[in-house]
């Protein structure tokens, strides 16, 4: 593009962005009231019957969240991050997408996939250590959990960027933690993402913890929103623990991105409330009236208030949550007895889409390892027979 | 970043064959970029000054141009970030060709480039394919200050899941970035700097041998010297040498570091019995290694002495006025094949 | 520390930051007239004493840079990164510093190396290509010019924190590009220092070219200085070609930081009058008119107007001036015909402070193999004779 | 970080030399780490979760608590920003060690390492230096998920002007750390995360042999076998089976990966002709392939047979379930040498 000779190419043209209130928006406050719509910073509150949707959501994904910890405390998971406390967020950001869209999620995102239809016995592959991650991709359109912070962020932008170069109308939203954003790679997904106008929506869960650092140890800014400004995009500042609120402004980004209007950076305030993983201890670095005081702003539990107020929560409606929700925890019991048919030759088989002899070569030594080690227990179980 | 009106991603003209022209390395990368552009829309280009300037070493010249800001773009300085976005492109179905300016500034792209680009495939059982070219010029001898010099072939040769080729001549350099651009696999292409104005008489669209093979360029007898990419030139001077002073020197062209072509240079190896492998990057750990490690594993019997490494010292590549003391020559190479014992 | 239950930790405890004013702050205009102070942003113009050495050291910096990219041109260096036009942030920034204090420079920045009293000869060895760096670092509290983009500001972060930890004052300054700004290296180094309260400024000067990608192409937002929002530190948009505004808003800075105050960041707005360096062809990437427009922002010209309508700029002053810039001009092209003594063998004497015995053996197979060439060429010389 | 009041730094008690008892490797570290700090008010510690959690290995454990915020702290999530900002604190004098928390999340520090920390003292012909630490709990074997069972020895093997060892037990664990933060070189400590828990009688300050020589840990006359880190007790226990069918094994632990001790190495492979090199790593352009590449150059024609490489395969490192068929076990070190002629 030509330059007209100005101060700064920037200057004139960036947008002015303001920095976001203190105080995080919210539609429906701790105690399940819906707040003024002159305090709803523009955005309307969704209907009944989507609360109620988002309702069934999160409390069909806390019951398998919690049937996972179980198991991981049971020791058949090798590892498991719960997003416990945070489903507002997680079920918002699934249900802002279209089936087209693309989600770039964590490790910690698991209840996610699972609104967004993965199978729990393909969501549990990697953790249960069949395979480094184990569903459709292209089916749900979900990337791989990502475990290297912020690494995602970019793929997001990338796949945005791509869906812009091709006239499609395909938004990509990437779920990050507080933590993930002191890395490198956040900051140029963000950046890549303004100066591209990708349609890319960021979603920070705030849980105020990175393993056991806590947010003021992470960054010394007001709000997660506040760093929107320096890459010249909106940025939202919002009660994570609001489904309604996050539906809202998700599902507003969302449509932005997907309108040309280019990336936004929403961040939801909440707090992990389960440990790290299963191997983590908590008590170590923070004290327990902080999680009770959090059990107090329960996203569910919140929104259960208000759905019940407004009178659409009948126990009718309870019972059939209840029971999708007990059906799903018995169903991800219940894949935890099949035992996943592993086959170590498969080991070779998705490195390279062009064969190599070499690896031709040491997959046909460990399937005759494995032969003779299988020879040799025959004989073993043939003499003692 | 800016969308296309039309759906259409071409550009302005289909690549036929073209009459023989003498042609630089820099052109005829220039125009197997541009063939595969033309040919597939899915092949988009980015990076660092790859637009308008047409790159530092101008390999990308003109393709802006001809295509526009939707298939050719300057991206912001970020290499992490042009790696980690080029991920996401290939994931929604398009083959980015990037940049990085020079090979030691792909390192702050290391960990997309290692944990993901090379592990993407594995982890998805296969279903997600990327099929991006990291083209990165590397290796020395242009007089360049610091940081602008390595060699960092060893990084990518160690990490299972990249493949990494190397052209040493024009006619590769095309064929070897067309087949790069073609493959499925995410494509580590080492470009070697010294090399770009080195010209040869080409007819576009050549086609040499696939990129995964390693080449003879010149037959002998007496011993096999071992190279790529800058190293190359030197072995075949190298063997030039010799052959007045009555030695037969065998020069293979690797072209491909990952995979191995170990048919070709066993079989090389079995024939002379002696080996040596020549590169830039300094011995410890580096490429060389792994060539006399697994050949001395496969020929051991075959040989009559211990395959030698000619490369750099173990040292920081050096400035400018000091490289030549670094880089192997002729007479370094020629010396060493005299230490060992010639019965 | 003990957290208190609060929504979020940042939002009570952060500082509020305004975003910066979109016009640059300067003290004295193209026209070089005062600005008015109720324009100054709160800060003082310098005295005219003060300007006066500021100019002389422009003036000095700009006839070396002169002087280098002609020996340059004339193919005796390898290369030479051209700071010329960008004075007012050069010297600003080493004017601001104390002599306890560090300066973090990159490759473009070597006025401000000789404006802190490195010789020529020591600054142009690594340009001349004898050594990848060649002064003395811990002499002039300056580190290695840096040239892998924004790795630099996080050393500099690192040494302002070691001070910090050890009771000290000494403030580090670092130089950096807007091509830069967009490495994952810039932001990191901004959150260490903001979270860390790190005394540590960093001076963006932003030419608004990264070699050929104009700034538009590198960041979507208004201001550099806007990033700072987002780290929860002060951010300042200067013309960078108003030396006296810089050199007020850096010394402010340097001052915050070593109080106690933890880090800014300081934008200088200006502009790459040169190629980015002799290898460059910027007619490929922008029109000489924009090159023309800034030429008639001169950082020199503007503070020269202001010094005479002040009447400190005297004739006699102007011929000391300029007598000390060609008195250096004449000592840098002098040094260039010193040939330096350089040893291959020094090759392998710094890459270790462990002595090891392969490396040794390296030495002693290029030391002879130097003494056999070097027997050879006798030889033949003697045969030749 | 925050400054501390008073301008002391060492923490509450000087070390002396205690009392035997059962230790883990983990506790070791842990304790070298203390000592160094009692000793050394110039040494700081932080990165991710050192802090209050003690590390997620709890390497770190306790030292927040004795030296404070000043001397200990946890980081900003961000590995380059910790080697960056500990390569700061270096020229100013401190001595940091840091921690990277495995060892695929040591990448995005890759550029700061490569490019800084090995070449900042070679750059400034010696006037800086930097005497850092970086801790990397490293490989694999503890069934751990993506990303946290990578080796990535071959990396920082193959960077001039780094120094990278590892120890196989505690008592070098102690040792070892001991000597790598008193040295003025920047030194890769790479902790084999599947020997965390083993354990040793130590009485502390133990002081093994010098970390930058290998050690004969068992002797043998017919096969040298090579290892490092984690698996030197997989080569006892090849040589304690072996020795149960008459082969005698020598082992060596190689500690130091760079610089490498050809000296004893050289030695056993010359007694016994017979060697293989043992690592969890792919073999491909591994750390495997220096060791038998500079063995055979040096010891040609004292080999009887190639020297071989057991070592993980060409893949990237299997999901837990997997990862039983990929490390190397003594059936399979045992079976590599039974494809050796024995004539
Ligand atoms: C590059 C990288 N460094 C370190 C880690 C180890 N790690 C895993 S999760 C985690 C904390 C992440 O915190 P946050 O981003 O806030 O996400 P949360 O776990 O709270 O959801 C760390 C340090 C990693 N996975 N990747
Ligand atoms: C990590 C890294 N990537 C790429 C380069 C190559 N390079 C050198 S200078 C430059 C442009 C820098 O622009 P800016 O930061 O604005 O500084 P300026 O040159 O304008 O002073 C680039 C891309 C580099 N030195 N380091
Ligand atoms: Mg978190
Ligand atoms: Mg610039």
């Amino acid at each position: 593009m030509p330059h007209d000779c100005v101060m700064s190419l920037n200057v004139e043209s960036a947008p002015v962005i303001t920095q976001p209130a203190p105080t995080p928006l919210r539609l429906i406050d701790d105690a399940g009231l819906a707040v003024d719509p002159s305090e709803a910073g523009g955005f309307a509150l969704p209907s009944p019957e989507i609360l109620l949707g988002l309702y069934r959501r999160m409390v069909v994904a806390r019951r398998f969240d919690v049937q996972v910890t179980a198991l991981t405390r049971q020791g058949r998971l090798a590892t498991y991050p719960s997003a416990l406390g945070q489903e507002a967020c997680e079920i918002a950001a699934v249900a802002s997408l279209g089936a087209l869209d693309w989600l770039f999620p964590t490790y910690r995102d698991s209840i996610a996939l699972l609104t967004r239809g993965v199978p729990p016995e393909d969501i549990l592959a990697s953790f249960r250590g069949e395979w480094h991650s184990g569903y459709d991709y292209y089916q749900h359109k979900i990337a791989p959990q990502a475990t290297p912070l912020a690494t995602q962020a970019l793929h997001a932008v990338g796949l945005a960027t791509a869906s812009k170069l091709k006239g499609d109308h395909t938004v990509a939203l990437t779920l990050l933690g507080d933590g993930a954003t002191s890395e490198g790679d956040a900051h140029e997904a963000f950046n890549f993402a303004a100066v591209w106008q990708a349609p890319v929506v960021f979603l920070v869960q705030n849980n105020q913890f990175a393993i056991s650092v806590p947010l003021d140890k992470q960054m010394a800014c007001r709000t997660i929103a506040d760093k929107a400004i320096g890459y010249g995009m909106p940025g939202y500042f919002v009660d994570g623990n609001d489904v309604a609120a996050m539906y809202a402004v998700v599902s507003a980004a969302v449509d932005t991105a997907r309108n040309g209007g280019g990336p936004s950076l929403v961040e939801g305030l909440t707090y992990r409330m389960e440990a790290h993983t299963n191997s983590d201890d908590p008590t170590r670095y923070r004290d327990s009236s902080d999680v009770d005081a959090w059990r107090g702003r329960d996203p569910i539990e919140r929104l259960e208030k208000y759905l019940v107020s407004v009178g659409v929560l009948t126990d009718a409606e309870r019972a059939d949550i209840t029971r999708e929700a007990e059906d799903l925890a018995a169903a991800t019991r219940e894949c935890m007895t099949r035992t996943a048919v592993i086959d170590p030759l498969e080991l070779f088989e998705h490195v390279y889409a062009t064969p190599r002899t070499a690896l031709a070569e040491q997959r046909d030594f460990l399937a005759n390892e494995i032969a003779e080690h299988e020879a040799a227990a025959a004989k073993t179980t043939g003499e003692s027979a | 970043m800016t969308a296309h009106n039309s759906t259409t991603h071409t550009g302005t003209a289909a690549p036929a064959t073209r009459p023989a022209a003498p042609m630089t390395m820099a052109a005829a990368l220039n125009a197997a970029i541009r063939d595969a552009m033309v040919d597939d829309p899915s092949v988009v280009l980015f990076g660092e000054d790859v637009g308008p300037l047409g790159g530092v070493f101008r390999v990308t010249d003109g393709l802006y141009a001809e295509f526009g800001e939707t298939r050719v773009s300057d991206s912001p300085l970020a290499e992490s970030g042009i790696i980690g976005t080029a991920i996401g492109m290939a994931i929604y179905g398009l083959r980015p060709v990037v940049e990085m300016q020079f090979d030691a500034f792909s390192y702050p792209a290391f960990e997309q480039i290692v944990s993901h680009v090379a592990k993407m495939r594995n982890r998805t059982r296969g279903r997600i394919q990327l099929p991006i070219v990291i083209r990165i010029p590397y290796a020395g001898d242009i007089g360049g200050v610091e940081h602008h010099s390595d060699s960092s072939e060893a990084y990518w040769a160690a990490t299972p899941g990249l493949t990494g080729v190397t052209p040493s001549n024009p006619a590769d350099a095309y064929s070897m970035l067309r087949e790069a651009i073609a493959s499925d696999d995410p494509v580590i292409f080492m470009e070697p700097k010294s090399r770009y104005w080195s010209k040869a008489e080409l007819a576009l669209p050549v086609r040499t041998a696939p990129m995964n093979q390693a080449v003879v360029v010149r037959e002998g007898a007496d011993v096999t010297l071992i190279a790529y990419g800058p190293t190359v030139k030197t072995a075949i001077a190298t063997a030039e040498l010799a052959s007045e002073e009555g030695l037969s020197i065998e020069v293979i062209d690797l072209r491909s570091l990952s995979p191995f072509d170990d048919e070709t240079v066993s079989a090389s190896v079995r024939k002379t019995s002696r080996a040596a492998v020549i590169h830039e990057a300094a011995q410890f750990g580096g490429y060389g290694a792994e060539v006399a490690a697994r050949l001395t594993e496969r020929n051991f019997y075959y040989l009559s002495a211990p395959i030698l490494r000619i490369t750099g010292f173990d040292i920081p590549y050096p400035s400018p006025k000091l490289e030549e003391y670094f880089l192997p020559t002729p007479d370094r190479i020629l010396a060493a094949l005299g230490t060992w014992e010639w019965s």
